[in-house]
């Protein structure tokens, strides 16, 4: 049976009892997603989609892109505005969302407009942190998450002709971030804290290879390291001061060192939360009728089996398409996500997936290394299954990998072909190549 | 002397502006003629391992390749021509038999091109098949002397029994191809292929594959002197059995599949241990008179408990006329002749080659023999050996067959374009093969395909044939030689063919 | 009212839930002999004719799909546009993309940034760098604009079929 | 009537004529009936067969013997007077008539076999010793022929149009209850007066349109049962199979009908389980008996006479009957010239036979 199919008699069903006024806020990945689903099962009902920033829809991501003048604003949408028409959404834009009552069902936005609502979703996405030091509210300062960051330093990267600029964070915002100064032709110095880049998903010899690349392009790496203070002449950024009191010109300042689910809206209610707002595996809150999903939630990590935050973006729509569902009347539950990345840097695709630096013990680990190309790959395994995977240089296929993960294949009757050049769907067990080649709905 | 390597037999054109080396010849090839050469990026052919199989002219993309005869010429010579001359060589060489497959290619005369066929023009009207029913429905099996009716009640009622019959919707059947000589997928396209016409193919010596018993309404299971795979389910699962005595390709001697073909799944289908030589005997131990065929005759009848019929195959040899008579009084409900034109997935080929005699001429006076004596109505007669085409058909029925069995022609259907390397076991068209990486290269859905095709398109032609001549249903042309004719025979091979010249009228 | 209704009506008809066809494996027939990568490599080249784009055209055109071999099994593999398309919900640009009519999924190469993330969720790994210059991603299209996807009708071995979904 | 046309071109004329209780009259009308079918022949044959002209002789079988010269039937003689007590024979009378040109030595014999050589055939019945003497004569004797062979009955044919043969055998004269006729329009074997219709064998006459493409299938399956087709032609195939099947095989007119013209697989599918069986048997054990081509034939015996089609019936047949009689014809004109007012006409269906029966006479 198609499930499409059966969906769509849903939608018909709902034609009938249309009357729900469904509420988004936020006009991210999860929210669009949200949208697609509600508007598969039920056509009628009123859908408004709220978002506090003034564009139609960009695609957080590409905002390095942008920066680095390597795309034009208008691709930044990828969502356009015909999706909304078609969709019958409402869209409000440039309104914050500010208070939530869970009694009376409705929410107040920052122009005191109260827009209530049958079913809510929340989904604010994350903001970036930024540390307690002096003089980060200087002129010169920015965060790197969102599109009106990325013109503000490009404006001011314009006004200021700035030389040299100084990233704080060697995560994957920092390293885009730096990659896309460094085009402009701005001399970039990383600062990050732990004693390597992309600590959070690389293991060392990934990171090293990124980091001689990073080098070869002309980026400074300072690692265990960090700013205590940034400087100013006439009230703009001139300088930081480190940790070990180094000092580093620089006439902009990026802080890049991670973020945060954006939770302010639902502080002082019932809704439970703990870095992010807490969902059950239909992405519901605590409080019926309110859903959650994307980087402003925490939900199951499929791999370490706890509930946090991943800030990814197909988990923020594989969340917003299950909280879609679910508020729409069909059940489907959230099958677990777990963290992955694949970020082009200095010219070399990489892709992390999983546990890729396991500290513990029981942990198998497969390497195959290139040092002249350099290609790296990486197979973490833990009880002949894989649970992580890091690919450098050369990607290719490295999705098969992601899918064994969230499949929990016993790879252990093919482990050793794992990292053979010839890797394929052939070498795994004839039924699960037959599922994969047959199912995701094609049957044979 | 010098080591004198035979003469290749085929030399192998490439193209250069053509060829994009896509390899797609290197990878296909199983007796390794193209390689390729990375460092030039080009593709190299050993034409001296070619077997003409045309796998790699039919497959090239760009079609680069073509296949052509070595024109390298020894000097003329009626009597000691090339072949002659190459198989001395190969034999001093290897001092032993030389092998082939497929049927006789020697140009003795091919009695069906010097017969000709009636139609109907103004004293009796010629039928349109298109229009009006034409009918090839065909019973095989014992028809008795006569039809006993009781009338003693109001509607007539039939006192005579029937004996078992095979009903076929065309009068083709598929002959005996046996799984070893042919690959599953072949086997399952000629079951398959037999299911939908209404018809049936016949599992040789080989057994039936548990994979094949699903086809069992439409399959004849072979005894043949190895016994290989005989017991009491795959006689069951028959829907009628032959005995085979010989066949047209081998009069005389029996068979040897090879210990390497011998694969698991061929060791558990007929019954011998893996990897060991299945032979079967030139004769059957426990028939050295035609007694001992009738007991084993009745042997497996009783075995089935008289359910289906029981035929008994054998060559076209010399005696064939009074061979039949003594088959059918010893109890066969079908026999299948197989004529010196018969093919075989492995025969000497000085065997091959020289024994038997054509199917023609043996139906002719079978027909005639059994007619003689009154007992054409026992048993069915099958005709078999190298029928090319729906005249030979037409006219083998004419000349007094039932049916007649087709092996090469389906095997061509199916891909083979006959390059009679059976025996190597190298076939790149996965037909006369085992090897895993050779067998899949027959899909049985569109080898099914174009074997019904055949088939149909067969039976169309007969249909034509048959309207023109006034007739519509097959019937009435079995054993009506009136409406053949002979151009080009002697007076002697028209007597024996029981027809008439061409010119002379009723 | 009636706008909505129009409105109602063009999502309740939008494509691809419509009977649709897909590409079929069938690897227990599959020779490997890679003529279907041939003619896709063919049907993705600039002149697509087979002689120019494997001896005229540089860099050397590019498959779109993969021909897996091992021993005596084969098959190419080429994306499943499936249903559950986890890369249509990975990719950040939008580029990615299902097409109404054929339920094909499809890239807007001009929108595609080269993020491989589509890369990373690909199950079946049939999602490969454009390795003719450009920084996108390159991936079946089931041949746009041809009745039958070319590997399909070029597989003597009918292999590869392409069949309306049951 | 002509149903096929363009189809039709060689047409042969068939009457027969039976008066189902058994009383004779005289050839006059069928005499008529043929002449109306004067276009159907061209001159080539004609003939007739009457049933109950000799009831004086009616326990011997008498010979109807054509010889083209005085040694032949010397021969003959003395062939028959070794088997047979040649209990009377006599020159077959005629009228001379200017349209027949030649004429054989037409003589009639009336004969009783000798039980000593009956004997000699272990086993062998009268009918089949009578069979084997015509068989002889005519294969062996050169220029003698036997045109009929049956008690009670006798067989009057030659080469002219039939109306001017039946006036030369003075069949006015006679009287019977059965009369068949047959004007010939040959295509297979050229004019002579034992080619011409009707064919005789012991009772059996038979009187045929058409062309038998089965027929050498046909012979040969009779050829398995011991019959020697001496002649070539298609209405001696028919004779015998007749013989072979309703007085050897002892099957009912019905089922012969169904074994000559049988009806398509197709058809038998409609037909009731039991109905179906038996075809399906018939077919397979006489698939050689099938008659294919175009035909209608008039059969004849002392007991009936019998009108059928080909079975998908290419050649014309009328039915009619008025009071006791039962008419039969390639057009019903030629019915209607002699019975203006039938009770029924009809148009038998392919394969459908139309019997008409001796009423069982008391005593």
């Amino acid at each position: 049976m198609n499930p499409i199919r059966n969906l769509n008699n849903q939608a018909i069903k709902k034609d009938i009892c249309n009357g729900v006024n469904y509420i988004i806020i936020g006009n991210g990945p999860s929210a669009i997603s949200a949208v697609r689903a509600i508007r598969e099962v039920d056509l009628r009902s009123k859908l408004t989609v709220i978002s506090d920033e003034p564009y139609l829809n960009y695609s957080r991501p590409l905002i390095s892109y942008l920066l680095s003048k390597k795309i034009e604003k208008d691709k930044m949408v990828y969502c356009h505005e015909d999706f909304y028409k078609e969709n019958r959404v409402e869209l409000i834009l440039n309104k914050k969302a500010n208070k939530l009552d869970i009694k009376k069902k409705n929410i107040t936005l920052s122009n005191k407009q109260i827009i209530p609502f049958d079913k809510l979703l929340i989904a604010t996405g994350g903001a970036p942190i930024i540390p307690e030091v002096k003089g980060r509210d200087l002129f010169g300062v920015f965060t790197f998450t969102k599109l009106q960051d990325a013109e503000e330093i490009a404006r001011y990267i314009r006004y200021n002709k700035v030389k040299e600029a100084v990233i704080v964070g060697g995560g994957l915002i920092g390293l885009k971030a730096a990659e896309a100064l460094i085009e402009l032709k701005i001399k970039v110095t990383i600062v990050e804290l732990a004693d390597r880049i992309l600590a959070a998903t690389f293991d060392k010899k990934a990171s090293s290879i990124i980091e001689g690349a990073l080098e070869k392009i002309g980026g400074k790496l300072l690692t265990n390291n960090t700013i205590v203070e940034i400087k100013s002449k006439n009230k703009k950024v001139s300088e930081v001061i480190l940790r070990d009191k180094k000092r580093i010109r620089a006439e902009l300042v990026i802080v890049a060192i991670g973020v945060r689910p954006e939770i302010e809206l639902v502080k002082g209610t019932s809704i439970k939360t703990n870095k992010g707002i807490l969902v059950d595996n239909f992405m519901q809150t605590n409080i019926k009728d309110i859903y959650a999903a994307g980087d402003c939630c925490e939900a199951k990590d499929s791999l370490l089996g706890i509930s946090r935050p991943i800030a990814i973006w197909p988990v923020a729509t594989g969340q917003g398409k299950v909280a879609g569902y679910n508020m729409a009347g069909v059940k489907k539950e959230y099958s677990g996500s777990f963290t992955m990345n694949s970020i082009e840097l200095c010219g070399i695709p990489t892709i992390s997936v999983g546990q890729t630096y396991p500290e513990k013990k029981g942990y198998e680990v497969l390497e195959h290394f290139d040092k002249d190309k350099p290609i790296y790959k990486k197979i973490v395994l833990r009880d002949n299954r894989i649970v992580g995977a890091i690919f450098v240089g050369e990607i290719e296929r490295a999705g098969i990998y992601t899918g064994l993960i969230k499949d929990r294949v016993d790879t252990g009757s093919f482990k050793e072909y794992l990292l053979k050049e010839d890797f394929g769907l052939i070498i795994l067990p004839k039924e699960y190549r037959k599922h994969l080649v047959t199912g995701a709905g094609i049957e044979v | 002397m010098a080591k004198r390597p035979s003469p290749t037999e085929f030399i192998i054109e490439r193209d250069d502006e053509k060829c994009i080396a896509c390899q797609v010849c290197v990878r296909m090839c199983s007796n390794d003629v193209h390689s390729y050469d990375a460092q030039t990026d080009t593709v190299f052919s050993d034409s001296g391992k070619c077997v003409g199989c045309h796998f790699c002219e039919t497959i090239c993309p760009t079609g680069a390749i073509t296949i052509g005869r070595n024109p390298s010429e020894f000097k003329l010579n009626a009597n000691w021509n090339a072949q002659v001359i190459k198989n001395i060589i190969k034999q001093a060489e290897t001092g032993g038999v030389l092998l082939t497959g497929m049927g006789c290619d020697k140009p003795y005369p091919i009695y069906w091109d010097h017969i000709v066929l009636n139609a109907s023009q103004v004293t009796n009207p010629s039928i349109d098949p298109l229009r009006e029913p034409m009918e090839l429905c065909t019973y095989i099996g014992r028809k008795p002397d006569k039809l006993e009716m009781d009338y003693s009640k109001k509607e007539p009622q039939l006192k005579t029994k029937l004996n078992p019959q095979l009903k076929l919707e065309t009068p083709i059947l598929f002959s005996a191809m046996s799984y070893g000589s042919i690959s599953l997928n072949a086997c399952k396209s000629l079951a398959r292929a037999a299911g939908e016409i209404g018809t049936f193919y016949n599992t040789g010596e080989g057994g039936l594959h548990k994979e094949l018993y699903k086809y069992s309404p439409n399959t004849i299971v072979q005894v043949a002197s190895g016994r290989f795979g005989v017991h009491k389910e795959y006689l069951e699962a028959g829907a009628a059995i032959e005995i085979k005595i010989g066949q047209g390709a081998k009069p005389g001697i029996g068979g040897h599949l090879p210990g390497e073909k011998v694969s698991e799944e061929i060791s558990s289908t007929r019954m011998i241990p893996q990897g060991t030589d299945a032979l079967s005997p030139a004769p059957h131990h426990d028939i050295y008179s035609i007694e001992d065929l009738k007991q084993l005759i009745y042997a497996l009848k009783e075995a089935t408990r008289y359910k289906k019929p029981v035929g008994v195959k054998i060559a076209a040899v010399h005696n064939v006329a009074p061979i039949v008579s003594g088959i059918v009084r010893a109890g066969a409900d079908f026999v299948a002749i197989d004529g010196i034109r018969g093919g075989t997935g492995a025969a000497p080929t000085v065997v091959r080659d020289n024994v038997g005699i054509p199917i023609e001429l043996a139906i002719a006076v079978v027909d005639q023999r059994l007619r003689e004596e009154g007992i054409r109505n026992q048993a069915s007669i099958i005709a078999a050996g190298g029928l090319r085409n729906s005249a030979d058909v037409i006219k083998a029925i004419a000349l007094g067959a039932d049916a007649i069995y087709i092996g090469t022609a389906a095997l061509v259907a199916m891909g083979c374009s006959l390059c009679q390397s059976c025996y190597t076991g190298k076939c790149n068209w996965g037909i006369a093969t085992q090897d895993p990486y050779l067998t899949k290269r027959l899909n049985p859905d569109i080898a099914t395909r174009r074997l019904v095709n055949l088939l149909r398109a067969w039976s169309l032609e007969i249909k034509e044939m048959l309207g023109g001549m006034g007739i519509n249903a097959i019937e009435s042309l079995r054993g009506n030689r009136e409406q053949l004719r002979g151009v080009g025979l002697s007076d002697i091979d028209l007597e024996l063919l029981g027809i008439k010249p061409a010119g002379e009228a009723w | 009212m009636k706008k909505i209704k129009n409105q109602i009506s063009k999502i309740k008809n939008s494509g691809y839930k419509a009977k649709l066809k897909r590409i079929i494996i069938r690897e227990e027939y599959c020779m490997g002999c890679r003529l279907c990568e041939v003619y896709c490599l063919v049907q993705h080249s600039r002149t697509k004719n087979i002689i120019k784009a494997y001896k005229g055209e540089y860099p050397k055109p590019q498959p779109r799909l993969i021909v897996e071999e091992k021993g005596q099994i084969s098959f190419a593999l080429q994306c499943r546009h499936c249903e559950d398309a986890p890369c249509l919900e990975a990719c950040i640009t939008g580029a990615i993309y299902r097409d109404e009519k054929t339920g094909a999924i499809l890239c807007e190469e001009n929108k595609c940034v080269g993020c491989w993330m589509c890369i990373m969720v690909c199950p079946l790994g049939v999602i490969d760098r454009n390795r003719e210059g450009k920084k996108v991603i390159s991936k079946c299209d089931l041949c746009i604009g041809e009745e039958i996807p070319v590997c399909v009708k070029n597989c003597p071995n009918e292999a590869i079929v392409y069949e309306e979904k049951k | 009537m002509n149903y096929f046309p363009g189809k039709d071109i060689s047409g042969c004329g068939l009457v027969g004529i039976m008066d189902q209780s058994g009383r004779r009259f005289s050839g006059r009308d069928i005499i008529t009936s043929i002449a109306s079918m004067r276009e159907r022949a061209n001159g080539l044959g004609g003939g007739f067969a009457a049933y109950g002209i000799y009831s004086e002789f009616k326990n011997h079988w008498c010979f109807h013997m054509m010889f083209e010269s005085k040694s032949a039937m010397v021969q003959t003689e003395e062939f028959l007077r070794d088997n047979y007590k040649i209990v009377r024979d006599e020159i077959i009378p005629t009228k001379e008539d200017k349209s027949i040109k030649y004429r054989p030595l037409l003589w009639r014999y009336f004969l009783q076999p000798k039980e000593e050589k009956m004997k000699l055939h272990y086993d062998i019945t009268e009918e089949d010793f009578v069979v084997k003497t015509v068989m002889e004569i005519n294969t062996r004797i050169e220029g003698a022929f036997v045109a009929s062979s049956g008690k009670n009955m006798g067989v009057f044919k030659g080469v002219g149009y039939p109306e001017d043969i039946g006036r030369f055998y003075r069949l006015e004269e006679y009287e019977a209850y059965i009369w068949t006729a047959h004007g010939r329009f040959p295509t297979n074997t050229v004019g002579w007066w034992g080619g011409a219709h009707p064919f005789g064998l012991l009772d059996w006459s038979v009187v045929h349109n058409g062309e038998i493409s089965s027929y050498g299938i046909n012979r040969r399956f009779l050829l398995n049962y011991g019959y020697t087709c001496a002649f070539f032609t298609d209405t001696e195939v028919m004779t015998y199979l007749f013989d072979l099947l309703v007085r050897k095989h002892k099957l009912s007119f019905e089922i012969v009908a169904d074994i000559l013209a049988a009806p398509f697989w197709d058809s038998m599918e409609r037909e009731s389980p039991e109905k179906r069986e038996i075809l399906r048997a018939l077919r397979i054990t006489y698939g050689s008996a099938l008659v294919n081509g175009p035909f209608s034939i008039i059969v004849a015996n002392s007991e009936s006479m019998i009108g059928l089609n080909d079975r998908i019936k290419l050649r014309p047949l009328m039915a009619a009957t008025f009071e006791n009689k039962l008419y039969l014809a390639s057009e019903e004109s030629a019915i209607r010239e002699i019975c203006p007012t039938p009770d029924k006409v009809w148009m038998p269906k392919a394969g459908q036979p139309v019997i008409g029966r001796l009423k069982k006479q008391n005593g």
